[in-house]
């Protein structure tokens, strides 16, 4: 599809930015604030589908790479599973790291307090790991089905 | 004929619906809540984290969390398979 | 009754769901129908987690002493939203592909496996 | 017995079948060779007789799929006609059966 | 390899899993050795089902909890009910399990020269890794939250690959889109009985809620809306409209693996109906209801398959029919349960007719779709009016499919007659007239499969299938494989009936023994 007007394209510029930082603050706050890796990802993407939008299937293709965002995603699901995987020495799942005192492993206050972001073992790694796949596996549906829509456009016109 | 029986069909489905949506147990104090209750006072202990929600999501029913992100990533797989060799 | 508004709004979602995917021709129509079936089993879903006058269970900066809703609704809600995108958006590329080689999308064309 | 299968009245095993079989076969053999031996190969005799009519040409002769069971499909006439007329291919009636389906179980175990 | 031991109930499905994960990567790197992989981890995920087998049935049922601190802990201290999500693996379970790994081994297989250097290859190898994973879930879980997340991997790995060819033809894009739809209500439908669960007992676990069911309203609205869609699932007439368009549109090795996931549905609703609602539910009606779908895909299947031209059409409604007989069987066990006599008499024998006949039916129908398979990848049509003659240049073919053949339609001594004779014999003290029906819908599948046999391998060979050869070694292998099997089930039946098939319906008969693994208290 072509690209939208001169204002569009430079208010997308202002706000693509923000869009994609809220999101990943989002997807490592998951543990802590109402969020997580799914919603993160959801929102980074919307900044993608809005520079798809705004800019057209075609230009958008110079800065957004379908190939870049499925090679992500494998990268971000086999994290995943490599964390499950991880804590096979006990069960699949187990969560190794809370209140172990390593990474992330830091006991968390009991009842209400302003949070900790050296807590929850596993959940934050697997947060980043879910939030990449979310938001690489919803750019490649938006950029592959705004490419496919071009022929249905052809035969609308035609 | 068929169309008669389908329409009575779904009339029938619809009242069905409405019927036990009003006969539903009343809103807003689920009778038995075992499992939640463990949730919300040992999640924090547990695992660590403040947000119950995601403890569950990633610890407790880590696995239904796997099996998702595997239904988005067949469903992106399915969708490059359905468009390979569209030329744009 | 009146208390049981959420469900009723549930019954509704779910059949006029139902009746889009019977008696509606258009296959775009027919992927609102899904999605509208979906959003009324998540609302049920939310619905049965909701604990009168308490609070969303998440523990940082959250007013203390106060009862918490039941959190396993929200998670299972959560998965099956992310399903339901998969699916919408599957459905949506098969109906493009069906569009690019019958033209139509119309059910009532779209037969040609029949009999 | 190894191979033996418990049906509840009675038992299947199928060494024994074969073993039948063999035997059988061997008899029905062994009865045909003893019959009378002025049949010739490639005579006259293995003509198929047409009522005189030259043979047809083999590729003439394959009957293809859509003939066969022409009068099964031709004598359950009113059977069938409902039955492929029901297999719309349309996915709002695919639809509906199932929630018609639905319905009757619904109402089935309701009243049970 | 003790810890493989310890934790097989999962492996078996995390390594084709993380397979499908890698199989991107992989291809970057050499496209060739995709097709050869993803064989190798299926390979390897069927070892370990077998050795998993084993355990099982001289053991007894399995259970792992994800994230638990020991893998059969189901219980945390001082509560009375589960809130991990566990695998609880009986004998039924493996036995399904069993199918599911040699269909899939098998299917990965045939694939390597059916699916040779086409673009998009990777992409379908990886769904059909993940179409197992969902298939083994759906076989092993014991949650139901759990349950349907893997339903619907099945069913969208399923629809993306009968809609793999969806870029070239219209049709194949079409049937995928009916089975998504369908599938779609079921699964919604599903996960709305699971909220009604969860609402009025606040439990997932399969094993708990048969501890805490009381078969009240509601419990009776959930299994009136689970029973239908389930049945859908597993093709029941008048549900059955998507089994042909999705079987004969689908590339010929999917088309085996998605016999085995419709039959993986089935197991969903048998343990629904027997592990949840036990004898607390009304079995007579319940019963009586899955032996009215079954006779009903009995005939109705067989009866719309002789008319038909299209040779993969023609085995699909066949696979209707097929599934027919194992609600027969199965429905009759389930209506006498409440009844120690008649199920000592002749139920617990129906139910193995019907149990052992899912296996029999994976096996061969796979064949047959196999073959069908290899006519397509040669003459390049599935229209059997323009087929004739394949016998003379297509011979191993020919006699897979003649082995096929008897075996569908119940000849001795193939493994169909055993299971068929198996359900008549127990039908017929129940009730005589349903087992006259299925022995008149056995002679009718009979007929039809000579009509495919005359028109496609008989007659004259024809002049524009003159180049026809016999297809590649290793589609050659899978169907051998499967002809291997159906000859040994067929001459030694007692032993799969005595070693798999008797404790898998001991499995589902005694509820006590299901809940008792997660609950204790055996």
């Amino acid at each position: 599809m072509k690209g939208m007007s001169k204002i569009v394209k430079t208010v997308a510029n202002f706000v693509y930015g923000f869009i994609i930082i809220f999101g990943f603050y989002i997807i490592v706050h998951g543990h802590l604030t109402p969020g997580g890796g799914f919603q993160g990802g959801a929102v980074v993407a919307s900044a993608f589908a809005l520079a798809l939008v705004s800019y057209g299937s075609v230009n958008s293709q110079k800065f957004l790479k379908k190939d870049i965002f499925s090679l992500f995603e494998s990268f971000g699901l086999t994290l995943f599973i490599v964390l499950a995987f991880s804590g096979l020495g006990i069960t699949f799942f187990y969560n190794f790291l809370a209140n172990s005192g390593n990474w992330f492993g830091d006991a968390a206050v009991i009842g209400t307090n302003p949070g900790n972001m050296n807590t929850g073992g596993l959940i934050p790694l697997m947060n980043i790991a879910v939030g990449l796949e979310v938001l690489s596996a919803l750019g490649v549906i938006v950029l592959v089905m705004a490419k496919g829509a071009e022929f249905t456009r052809k035969k609308e016109n035609s | 004929m068929k169309k008669i029986i389908f329409a009575v069909a779904f009339l029938i489905f619809a009242s069905f619906l409405l019927v036990s949506a009003i006969n539903m147990r009343t809103f807003g104090d689920p009778a038995i809540s075992d499992m939640d209750d463990y949730f919300i006072e040992n999640a924090q202990k547990e695992t660590g984290a403040n947000n119950v929600v995601t403890s569950i999501v990633f610890d407790y029913r880590g696995f239904d969390t796997l099996g998702e992100a595997t239904v988005l990533f067949t469903a992106v797989v399915g969708i490059v398979a359905l468009f390979r060799g569209v030329k744009k | 009754m009146i208390d049981n508004l959420p469900y009723i709004a549930v019954a509704i979602f779910i059949g006029l769901g139902i009746y889009t995917l019977m008696y509606k021709k258009n296959l775009i129509k027919i992927a609102i129908g899904i999605c509208l079936i979906e959003n009324g089993v998540n609302l049920f879903l939310i619905t049965l987690g909701y604990r009168k006058g308490a609070v969303a269970p998440i523990y940082t900066m959250a007013p203390s002493g106060q009862s918490m809703v039941l959190p396993t609704p929200q998670a299972l809600t959560l998965t099956s939203i992310v399903i339901g995108i998969a699916t919408t958006a599957l459905i949506l590329s098969v109906v493009m592909m069906i569009y690019k080689h019958y033209g139509t999308l119309d059910t009532d064309e779209i037969r040609r496996l029949r009999g | 017995m190894f191979g033996l299968l418990e049906t509840g009245s009675g038992f299947w095993s199928a060494i024994i079948w074969v073993i039948a079989v063999l035997v059988i076969g061997y008899a029905v053999v062994y009865i045909r060779n003893k019959g009378e031996d002025s049949y010739k190969k490639d005579s006259e005799q293995v003509k198929p007789f047409i009522s005189g009519n030259p043979e047809g040409s083999k590729e003439a002769s394959h009957l293809s799929a859509s003939h066969i069971y022409w009068g099964f499909t031709e004598a359950l006439k009113g059977y069938y006609k409902p039955l492929i007329e029901m297999h719309t291919g349309n996915i709002n009636d695919y639809s509906s059966w199932i929630i018609t389906v639905t319905v009757i179980v619904l109402i089935i175990i309701g009243v049970s | 390899m003790n810890i493989l031991l310890n934790n097989s109930p999962i492996l078996i499905l995390a390594l084709p899993l993380l397979a499908a994960f890698l199989i991107p990567l992989i291809s970057r790197i050499n496209k060739k050795t995709v097709g050869s992989f993803s064989a190798l981890v299926l390979a390897i995920s069927l070892v370990m089902t077998i050795f998993l087998a084993v355990k099982v049935i001289t053991v007894g049922p399995q259970v792992y909890v994800f994230g638990a601190k020991s893998s059969g802990l189901t219980l945390p201290s001082g509560l009375s009910v589960p809130i991990r999500i566990m695998f609880q693996v009986d004998a039924m379970g493996i036995f399904m399990g069993l199918i599911t790994a040699t269909v899939s081994f098998l299917g990965a297989i045939y694939s390597l020269a059916f699916i040779k250097n086409q673009e998009g290859m990777d992409k379908f190898y990886s769904l059909l890794l993940l179409l197992t994973v969902g298939m083994f879930g759906m076989e092993f879980t014991g949650d139901l939250f759990n349950f349907f997340v893997f339903l619907e991997i099945a069913s969208i790995a399923s629809v993306a690959l009968i809609a793999y060819r969806g870029i070239n033809a219209g049709e194949p894009a079409e049937a995928g889109l009916k089975y998504m739809i369908v599938s779609s209500i079921s699964a919604l439908v599903v996960l709305f009985a699971i909220g009604i669960f969860y609402g009025e007992y606040d439990l997932l676990n399969i094993a708990a809620l048969a501890n805490m069911i009381k078969y009240s309203q509601l419990d009776k609205i959930a299994l009136a809306l689970l029973l239908p869609v389930l049945a859908m699932k597993s093709g029941a007439v008048p549900m059955h409209m998507w089994t042909p368009d999705a079987y004969s549109e689908a590339p010929a090795p999917i088309t085996m693996i998605l016999v085995a996931a419709s039959q993986a549905s089935l197991y969903a609703l048998f343990r629904i109906l027997f592990s949840l609602y036990n004898v607390s539910s009304n079995t007579l009606t319940a019963g009586w209801i899955i032996i009215v779908f079954g006779v009903l895909s009995m005939f109705i299947g067989v009866t719309m398959a002789i008319v038909q031209k299209d040779i993969k059409r023609l085995m699909a409604y066949h696979a209707v029919s097929q599934t027919g007989y194992m609600l027969l069987g199965v429905g009759v066990g389930l209506a006498v349960l409440s009844n120690p006599i008649a199920l000592k008499e002749y139920g617990i024998t129906s139910l193995e007719g019907g149990i052992f006949h899912i296996m029999n039916h994976a096996m061969y129908k796979g064949l047959l779709f196999l073959t069908a398979g290899a006519l397509f990848f040669r003459t390049g049509t599935r229209n059997l009016n323009k087929m004739g003659g394949l016998a003379h240049s297509m011979k191993y073919t020919t006699i897979f499919f003649i082995i096929g053949a008897a075996a569908i339609a119940g000849l001795p001594p193939f493994n169909g007659f055993a299971s068929k004779l198996l359900i008549y014999e127990s039908v017929y003290k129940f009730n005589p007239l349903l087992s006259i029906i299925a022995m008149v819908v056995s002679i009718l599948t009979l007929a039809s499969f000579v009509k495919v046999f005359h028109s496609a391998f008989l007659g004259p060979k024809l002049p524009q299938f003159n180049d026809v050869r016999e297809v590649p070694q290793s589609m050659v292998f899978s169907m051998a494989v499967l002809s291997c099997i159906i000859i040994f089930f067929g001459l030694f039946p007692d032993l799969i009936v005595d070693n798999l098939v008797h404790p898998a319906v001991m499995a589902l008969v005694e509820q006590v023994k299901y809940t008792g693994t997660v609950l204790g208290g055996m």
